[in-house]
């Protein structure tokens, strides 16, 4: 077939269909793919839940603003049964050595960390970024923050409890004042 | 502080080994020959002929261009053919070939040695007999002397100088001129000021040499324009950019003539030949050479007639040939390395060096480290360690911006580089081709 | 302060080139003229902030109150693309003289990811349109600053004749890489 | 008669060559290598001598088998290379981090930019600052002088901090300088304080640098626009704030600055050539090095601050030009 | 032309990255990790043979003045659409990939293909370039990242092969090494090709 | 010995008013074997117009080499490039203080290149003299 | 219909219109089209990139066969005949015959023919050996033996043979001409290949008089003229002492080679003479 000239007509007809088609296609994509990329960030949040507190099977949510902070701090409820089981803290630090990490912290309902996941961090790879391995975010199992000396977890450089990861004491630091947000604000926030 | 150039510059050793020996006249051997180019310029154009008998003093050659000068026979004898030899290098160029067969003089030439110290000639007339005489500088680049004392149009001579600095290692017969003929400088010194029309004149020279200063001092004390001015020692003094910056503090522009900040420089042993000239009605056909190096028995200073082998010369001070590596031209640093020693003496030869085998070779080429040595010793502000790589890359627009024409090959970088750098190889075929690029572009 | 915070990060803790792997194409390839990185650079910082504050309109207050942002890519990279052909067109209309002489200085850039990336990049930011511009000049400055310093070492490079093996794109980003981690030294001070 | 020789002039040669500059910089940082020694004992040995073994050998084995070239690892520029690079490292650092850093500056800073005179940075800094990165923790762990010095292989040896490195995490934390405990100055001229093996005693580099301007191997450009610059502007500002700033003799003498002042900054093939090009090479070095140091997330600066200024040095060899004699204006 | 030669070129003999040097910003930018180099050079070569293979069926109804606009087009919409599906689908990859993945559409490969062949040639050779020159880009990515990985990490494709709580030669997975490495694969891929 | 930027290129027109010239060399894109899938601009061929008084000199299909001082490319960076950035600028960071209205300042600042380009139209044949071309046969 | 859909349609429409608008615009005023054709002619040249054409490399030749439309004084010399018939045909063009073209080095000053009398120490460089002095053998004419022309040489073509002093000429060399700008002495020459690759010719460029000559070299070429009258063809011609052999003259008889006293007259891959040859004559020069 021959190829088309390049007249005005043609080109209109032919730049308009194109554009007319690719968009509709791509709207057609965007609604289908909007649900799964909606779901796939709850997903994600839930997956962390799930990870750091109990099974349950009613979840309640509660935002909160920390003092200091210029996010909220999302605190979840997880009931069984009509009995709260565990509270997950959605919380964040500004601290970390490239700056914001944010963590999901399980507490259970006798206030002792269940789990902590690390949902988001752009600390230095071989550095900060170990603080998603357990050998260091398992220190805080069983942690109970209220029985340290000022309510305050802290790495042990700064006379605390937590053994920092090597040579990256300032993510470990910022690890544990996401921690200690968590904390204040599920006090806070109270136990209902 | 003694004054000295301010920039760059090395120290090597001086080695001045023949500093305390006399000068000696030595004669010429059977059969001469003379080539016909010995100044910078044109060759220089015969007017004798095959068969020809000629005296000493008798014109040879003349120079017809504007740069270019005549050439008088040091010896009596016959022509023998003009043809060509082979000059330092091995390449032909024209000579006039003489058999020697007496020392008899052209009889307007006063063969005595009695000084004339008055001047009785006038400006134009000095110049003139300068041309007719066939003086050119003696300092090494054999420039036609009376082209320099003609000032151009607009441009006024303030200063003359006159170089004794003789800052190349073990050459001395500039220093053994004027401990020997120091009134005759002072004389030639008088003769070219009037003929510039200069009130004031400078002798540079180098502090290893306090002899010649005292001896210059107490002559020139006589004549108020005249001074006599202690260098520090560093090569490269003697060249006149160098020079004049020493004494004057003055800078020639890049890429013009002393005139241009009002100086003249002339060598002492061109300003002692002038004085032969003007005084003595003497053509320039001898001169003071040096035959020195470690290769040499007996080191020495030699009156020799222009057209004598080399050969001879080594010969009479006891040059050990199997030992020889090398055997220059002129000084360490900027002398010509010579290819046999069958080639004569010429206007511009001022000593003669023979270097030990294995004194001769150069030492391993190693990479650059760009340690900036070469570019603190370069005395024209240059940056020689580059002017050599982009050379030896052949981009020779950027050695032309880095100014490579500014080079006067004085080899102080290449001297002092720590890796043995060819540097000034390099920027010598470099300047060859810029220049030929340059010509390209002005037709 | 703010914005001090986002020009030092953008030009040399956060450099385009070094450490985002944005431009790179240019940075490589390009020549080794000093003159022309300047003017290369030049011409960055004006069309990057062009395409930025065009874009940052467009997506704002077109692709989001229609709620179409998922448009952003193809609607950028057709804007960007007629924009930097108009500066064009429009410089070879009013001077063209002024044109042609860019012309043999320069190498003109139309559309290349940074660009693109930087437009994208102030939307992911949730920049406002001031921040957005002094993040984009900040930006384009910083590939100006890897351009100039690149065009001086490469320059040199040249000059030493590398191995033969290492010659061209092989030394050029031994050398970036280099380069980057010398600018590791600036880590951490904006966080 | 021999063939005579033929060549260009000149004809002679001054006596300065490659390899007696290289073995004067081997000279001059003996006594600062030994003082290491003295602190940090026979494991500072080992280090170095890992260190430059494993730097000839690369040079030797790279131009040998990759680049098929003679072989000039006698010219001692890789022996100096390795030699500061084990006088940037902590003593203790294992020996097999130690080979990598050799082959980091040798092979990928050196050879592969066409070997001696033609690398753009400072192989030995590469390599230390490529090791920090790579190996954090070893490369920020100290060894305590004298106390180590019986730990031959150092596993589990006594480690502190380095003076840079507490003043930066103390400040972190809030502390201000008042605070802060920190060496003498005696320590820190001597050289008892914990850090890299050749950098610890100011004096032994001093004496090292005097050496090497003795010689005329470097001249006193970059040292003394380097330290003086260093000292201006940490003086500023301590001068603003003396509690959140650290003096600027404990600048000068903490840390590498005087190794890097001396020893590194002046490498002649990474530094400019004119003098000019000199003063400002250090004063960009001088700036940068506090920058980082009190900015910045690295406790030291100097490494970085030679890195970068590399960089600029062939922009700098453009814009300092030598005066040209009788150059038209 | 031979489809077999006409699908393998990409892999090394007009390799996109190693010997047209194209396309570097992903390149460098995404290798950290052998698996983001697996999804990053998919989505290209998605959209590498999807284009090609549009554009080549459509070549006849374009009229050359309007055929860069019109590709454009073409390109950002399947662009946009791997955008999409990955955000959907494979969101933690989508997020580390990041802004690489828009920028397929300024990715030289891509519209030089269309531009140089797609334009020219008949559909299923047009499928087969565009598959092959993914894929080699695709290979390239791989081979950079699995080489980063495993010095910087340890590991290859996240099976770590060294003491697990122990790292490899960081700087690897930084910047820097993203540049000393590829350049010296580009050095050694020069000299394979030239002896072979 | 100021430098030059100069660029290979064959005559392809000869106009009574000069000569069109191709440029065929440019910097590295030239040689370069991606030129034909490479997004960057350099790699489209570029005509000059050189305003020659001997134009009858050329022939068509002649090599040639055309000339610029570094300097002018500069001066052009700056008309081309530097003074629409300062004036975008300027539009932006006043009306944007004036109005805190990041769309008026946005569409102003695009708007007030407008006049600057009418500005450079009318000075249009100053231009012409600001930038010369050399161009002489190649050997 | 989702509102979505409509928006983007509309929109992108509008851009999508807007932006092809400006771009058609700009495409009418830059023909940025590349002509197909250079593509083609680009892809049949060898990809060589040795500017053996005058041109910086493949690609740039291509662009100017294709500007300029015709092939006069355009050649591809490494292509030779064959690729640029096929460029014609590409074109549409007739292809100037050219005749294949071979480097061959006119000095037989080998360290046995022209032992050194000199030692040099300089850079390995022939121009600068040249501009220094006459070269090592003392002929000021012959080759200097520092490979200028090897290193000139993009095709492994020509080396300088470590035993002879003298470069060799492979059958690599495609006659682009880098070697005979290299050489300072200009003593490479373009000479025909020859039927079947035969060629005679004189190996000296010495312009002294026999004496002088033959002083510094066994096989100078001393002008003696016996060649020259020998050769029935005319192909010899003599001028300042130096023989030259018309290639396109020569027949091959080889008389000339006989008669030449110094054994100056070179003649390369042709079958061993009947009479028994005398193998003094230099083993030498291309395989
Ligand atoms: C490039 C770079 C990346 C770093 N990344 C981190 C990191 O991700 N997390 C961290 O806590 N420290 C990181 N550090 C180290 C800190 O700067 C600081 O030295 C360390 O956290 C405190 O030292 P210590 O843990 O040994 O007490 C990094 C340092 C540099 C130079
Ligand atoms: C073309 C030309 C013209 C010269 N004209 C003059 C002149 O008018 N006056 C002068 O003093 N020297 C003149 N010179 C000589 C130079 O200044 C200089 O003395 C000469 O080249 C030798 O200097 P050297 O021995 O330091 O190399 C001229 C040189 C050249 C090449
Ligand atoms: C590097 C260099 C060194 C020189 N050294 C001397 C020297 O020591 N003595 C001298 O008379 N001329 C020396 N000259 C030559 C002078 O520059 C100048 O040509 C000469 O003094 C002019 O005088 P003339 O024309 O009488 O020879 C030297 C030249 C150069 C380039
Ligand atoms: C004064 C001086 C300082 C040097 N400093 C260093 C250095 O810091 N690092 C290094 O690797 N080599 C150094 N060298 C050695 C040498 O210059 C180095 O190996 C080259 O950079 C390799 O090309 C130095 C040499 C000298 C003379
Ligand atoms: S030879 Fe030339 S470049 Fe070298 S120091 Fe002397 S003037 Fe400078
Ligand atoms: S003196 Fe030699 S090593 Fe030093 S910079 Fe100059 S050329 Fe290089
Ligand atoms: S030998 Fe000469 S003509 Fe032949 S290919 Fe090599 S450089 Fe070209
Ligand atoms: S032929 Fe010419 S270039 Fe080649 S080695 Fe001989 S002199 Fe040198
Ligand atoms: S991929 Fe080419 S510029 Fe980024």
């Amino acid at each position: 077939m021959a190829k088309k000239e390049s007249t005005l007509k043609n080109m209109i007809i032919c730049l308009l269909t194109i554009t007319v088609v690719a968009s509709a296609a791509l709207a057609g994509v965007y609604n289908m793919t909007k649900e799964p990329i909606a779901a796939a960030a709850i997903q994600k949040k839930f997956a962390a839940i799930h990870q750091v507190i109990p099974d349950f099977d009613t979840l309640k949510q509660l935002a909160y603003l920390p003092p200091d902070g210029k996010d909220s701090v999302y605190l979840y409820f997880g009931y069984k049964n009509d009995s709260l089981v565990g509270v997950a803290v959605e919380t964040y630090s500004e601290k970390g050595f490239s700056g914001h990490i944010s963590i999901m912290v399980g507490f259970k309902a006798d206030g002792t960390i269940n789990s902590i996941e690390v949902l988001e961090q752009k600390e230095t790879p071989g550095l900060g970024t170990k603080m998603t391995e357990p050998s260091f975010k398992d220190q805080f199992k069983g942690l109970d923050i209220s029985k340290l000396p000022n309510e305050q977890v802290k790495v042990n450089k700064d006379q605390g409890t937590i053994e920092a990861i090597t040579a990256a004491t300032i993510s470990s630091r910022a690890f544990c004042d996401a921690v200690q947000r968590a904390y204040q604000a599920k006090k806070k926030g109270g136990e209902k | 502080m003694l004054k000295t150039f301010q920039k760059g510059g090395v120290h090597p050793h001086e080695n001045k080994l023949s500093a305390n020996k006399p000068i000696q006249p030595i004669d010429p051997p059977a059969k001469i020959f003379i080539p016909l180019s010995q100044s910078l310029g044109a060759p220089s154009k015969p007017v004798v002929k095959k068969g020809d008998e000629v005296k000493a003093g008798d014109i040879l050659a003349i120079g017809e261009a504007f740069i270019s000068s005549n050439i008088h026979s040091p010896v009596s004898g016959k022509i023998e053919k003009i043809d060509d030899y082979f000059d330092v290098s091995g390449y032909r160029k024209p000579a006039i070939f003489i058999e020697v067969t007496g020392r008899e003089w052209n009889e307007s030439v006063d063969l005595s040695d009695e000084l004339k110290e008055d001047i009785i000639l006038d400006g134009a007339s000095i110049i003139q007999k300068v041309k007719e005489l066939g003086i050119v500088g003696l300092g090494g680049a054999t420039f036609p002397t009376h082209v320099k004392l003609m000032v151009p149009q607009g441009k006024k001579a303030e200063l003359l100088i006159i170089n004794g600095v003789e800052c190349e290692p073990y050459l001395t017969s500039d220093h053994r001129l004027m401990l020997e003929k120091p009134r005759e400088i002072i004389t030639g010194t008088r003769i070219l000021m009037k003929a510039l029309g200069v009130t004031k004149a400078i002798i540079g020279i180098e502090n290893n040499k306090p002899d010649a200063i005292n001896l210059l001092s107490k002559h020139a004390s006589s004549y108020p324009g005249i001074e006599v001015c202690a260098l520090k020692v560093k090569y490269p003094q003697g060249g006149e950019k160098q020079l004049i910056q020493a004494l004057t503090g003055r800078e020639v522009p890049s890429g013009k003539l002393p005139i241009e900040v009002g100086c003249i420089v002339q060598n002492v042993g061109t300003t002692f030949a002038v004085y032969q000239a003007i005084q003595k009605n003497k053509p320039l056909v001898e001169r003071v050479v040096t035959v020195t190096g470690t290769n040499v028995l007996n080191p020495s200073n030699f009156l020799v007639k222009i057209g004598t082998p080399v050969s001879v010369l080594l010969g009479k001070a006891g040059w050990q040939p199997e030992k020889a590596g090398k055997v220059i031209a002129g000084g360490p640093m900027m002398g010509k390395a010579l290819l046999n020693v069958e080639v004569p003496i010429v206007k511009g030869t001022s000593g003669i060096l023979v270097l030990n085998r294995e004194e001769s070779f150069r030492p391993k080429v190693q990479p650059c480290i760009r340690c900036a040595k070469c570019v603190s010793a370069c005395p024209m502000g240059l940056e020689p360690y580059y002017l050599a790589r982009v050379s030896e890359l052949e981009k020779y627009d950027l050695a032309e911006n880095g100014a490579i024409l500014d080079c006067i090959e004085c080899g102080s970088c290449q001297y002092i580089c720590p890796s043995a750098r060819p540097l000034l190889d390099h920027i010598r075929l470099g300047k060859l081709k810029v220049n030929e690029i340059i010509r390209s572009r002005n037709q | 302060m703010e914005y001090i915070l986002i020009i030092v990060s953008a030009i040399i803790v956060n450099n385009i080139v070094l450490t985002q792997f944005l431009g790179i194409c240019p940075f490589l390839g390009v020549s080794n003229k000093l003159s022309t990185a300047v003017g290369m650079s030049a011409a960055v910082v004006f069309v990057m902030t062009l395409a930025t504050i065009v874009t940052f309109l467009v997506f704002q207050y077109i692709l989001v109150p229609l709620q179409i942002a998922f448009l952003q890519t193809i609607a950028y990279i057709l804007v960007i693309a007629a924009l930097v052909q108009m500066v064009e067109i429009i410089l070879k209309k009013t001077s063209p003289s002024l044109y042609q002489a860019l012309g043999i200085f320069l190498p003109l850039i139309t559309t290349n990811c940074a660009v693109l990336g930087v437009a994208i990049l102030v939307i992911q930011k949730d920049f406002n349109l001031m921040e957005s511009v002094v993040y984009t000049i900040a930006t384009a400055l910083g590939f100006g600053l890897a351009l100039i310093i690149f065009s001086g070492l490469r320059e040199q490079i040249e000059l030493n004749q590398v191995p033969k093996g290492m010659r061209g794109t092989p030394i050029a980003l031994v050398t970036a890489g280099l380069l980057s981690l010398a600018f590791m030294g600036f880590s951490g001070i904006v966080k | 008669m021999n063939p005579l020789i033929v060549s260009g002039s000149p004809h002679i040669h001054g006596e300065m060559t490659i390899k007696s500059i290289m073995w004067g910089v081997v000279i001059a940082l003996l006594p600062a290598w030994l003082a290491g020694v003295w602190f940090f004992g026979i494991a500072a040995v080992i280090v170095t001598l890992v260190s430059i073994a494993s730097c000839v050998l690369f040079e030797f084995l790279i131009q040998k088998f990759v680049l098929k070239q003679e072989t000039t690892i006698n010219d001692g520029s890789a022996v100096v290379t390795g030699l500061l690079l084990a006088m940037n490292v902590p003593s203790s650092l294992p020996w097999w981090q130690v080979v990598i850093g050799s082959l980091v500056a040798i092979g990928i800073v050196k050879m592969a930019f066409g070997g001696l005179g033609k690398n753009l940075f400072n192989p030995a800094l590469v390599a230390r600052v490529f090791l920090l990165i790579s190996f954090p923790v070893a490369m920020t762990t100290w060894p305590l002088p004298i106390e180590s010095r019986a730990n031959v292989f150092n596993f589990d040896g006594v480690t502190g901090p380095t003076p840079l490195g507490s003043l930066k995490t103390q400040l972190a934390m809030g502390q201000t300088l008042a605070q802060i405990k920190l060496p003498s100055y005696t320590d820190l001229f001597w050289g008892n304080i914990g850090g890299s093996l050749g950098e610890v005693s100011a004096i032994a580099l001093i004496i090292g640098g005097i050496y090497l301007l003795y010689r005329k191997i470097i001249t006193w450009h970059i040292p003394v626009s380097y330290i003086l610059t260093a000292f201006i502007f940490s003086g500023i500002l301590w001068l603003v704030n003396p509690n959140r700033y650290a003096d600027p003799i404990f600048h000068i003498l903490a840390g590498g600055l005087l190794i890097g002042a001396i020893f590194m900054a002046t490498d002649l093939v990474t530094s400019p050539m004119t003098a000019w090009g000199k003063i400002i090479f250090g004063i960009g070095c001088g700036v940068l090095t506090i920058v980082i140091r009190v900015f910045g997330a690295y406790p030291e600066g100097v490494s970085f601050a030679i890195l970068i200024m590399n960089a600029f040095v062939p922009l700098i060899d453009r814009a300092f030009k030598p005066k040209r004699f009788g150059e038209v204006k | 032309m031979n489809q077999w030669s006409n699908f393998t070129k990409g892999f090394i003999k007009e390799s996109p990255t190693f010997v047209l040097v194209l396309g570097m910003c992903p390149t460098l930018g995404v290798s950290s990790a052998a698996i983001n180099g697996v999804g990053m050079g998919l989505a290209t070569t998605f959209v590498l043979a999807m284009s090609n293979l549009f554009i080549s069926a459509l070549k006849d109804f374009i009229p050359d003045k309007v055929r860069i606009p019109a590709f454009i087009v073409v390109i950002a919409s399947f662009v946009t659409m791997v955008d999409l599906v990955m955000a959907a689908y494979v969101p933690a990859l989508h997020k580390t990939l990041g802004i690489f993945i828009p920028l397929i559409v300024v990715n030289c490969i891509v519209l030089g293909r269309a531009e140089a062949f797609a334009s020219r040639n008949s559909v299923i050779s047009s499928l087969v370039d565009g598959l092959g020159m993914g894929l080699g880009f695709t290979f390239a990515l791989i081979l950079l990242g699995c080489i980063r990985e495993a010095l910087g990490n340890g590991s290859i494709f996240g099976y770590k092969f060294i003491n697990p709580t122990s790292d490899g030669i960081l700087i690897f997975v930084l910047a820097p090494g993203a540049f000393i490495t590829l350049g010296f694969l580009i050095a050694l891929i020069n000299r394979f090709r030239k002896t072979s | 010995m100021t430098s030059t930027i100069s660029h290979e290129g064959i005559v392809s027109k000869i106009t009574p008013e000069g000569i069109e010239v191709v440029i065929v060399s440019q910097s590295a894109c030239a040689a370069c074997h991606a030129k034909g899938v490479c997004g960057l601009g350099e790699a489209v061929e570029k005509i000059i117009q050189v305003p020659v008084p001997d134009a009858q000199k050329f022939y068509q299909g002649q090599r040639v080499v055309v000339e610029m001082n570094e300097s002018e490319g500069s001066k052009a960076v700056l008309w081309g490039f530097v003074m629409p950035f300062i004036i975008l600028m300027i539009a932006f960071f006043f009306i944007y203080f004036l109005t805190r209205n990041e769309v008026y300042a946005g569409l102003g600042s695009l708007l007030s290149l407008v006049p600057y380009y009418f500005v450079l139209h009318l000075t249009k044949n100053w231009m012409r003299n600001k930038f010369t071309f050399n161009i002489h046969p190649l050997k | 219909m989702d509102s979505s859909i409509l928006y983007s349609i509309i929109t992108l429409g509008l851009i999508g219109a807007g932006s092809a608008a400006i771009l058609y615009w700009v495409a009418s005023k830059f023909k940025v089209e590349e002509d197909p054709r250079i593509d083609a002619v680009a892809e049949a040249l060898p990809q060589a990139n040795c500017g053996g054409c005058g041109y910086a490399g493949c690609r740039n030749f291509a662009e100017a066969i294709v500007k300029t439309g015709s092939l006069d004084n355009l050649i591809c010399p490494v292509g030779g005949d064959e690729v640029m018939k096929r460029i014609a045909s590409i074109l549409g063009l007739e292809a100037p015959a050219v005749e294949s073209m071979i480097a061959v080095v006119r000095c037989n000053g080998s360290f046995q023919n022209s032992p050194s009398k000199f030692q040099y120490d300089g850079v390995k460089s022939c121009a600068f050996a040249h501009i220094t002095f006459t070269g090592e053998g003392g002929c000021p004419y012959g080759c200097l033996g520092h490979g200028d022309c090897e290193r000139a040489c993009t095709f492994d073509a020509i080396h300088v043979n470590p035993a002879t002093g003298l470069p060799e000429v492979n059958d690599k060399c495609t006659a682009c001409g880098a070697c005979v700008k290299a050489c300072p002495r200009n003593i490479i020459e373009m000479r025909p290949r020859g039927k079947k690759d035969r060629r005679i010719y004189v190996t000296c460029m010495n312009k002294e008089k026999g004496a002088v000559a033959r002083k510094n070299c066994e096989v100078a070429c001393i002008g003696c003229n016996k060649c020259v009258k020998e050769c029935r063809f005319d192909a010899i011609t003599l001028s300042n002492n130096l023989a030259y052999i018309d290639p396109h003259k020569c027949t091959l008889c080889r008389k000339c080679v006989e008669v030449c006293p110094t054994n100056c007259i070179l003649e390369v891959n042709l079958p061993p003479r009947k009479r028994a040859a005398q193998s003094d004559s230099p083993a030498e020069i291309t395989a």
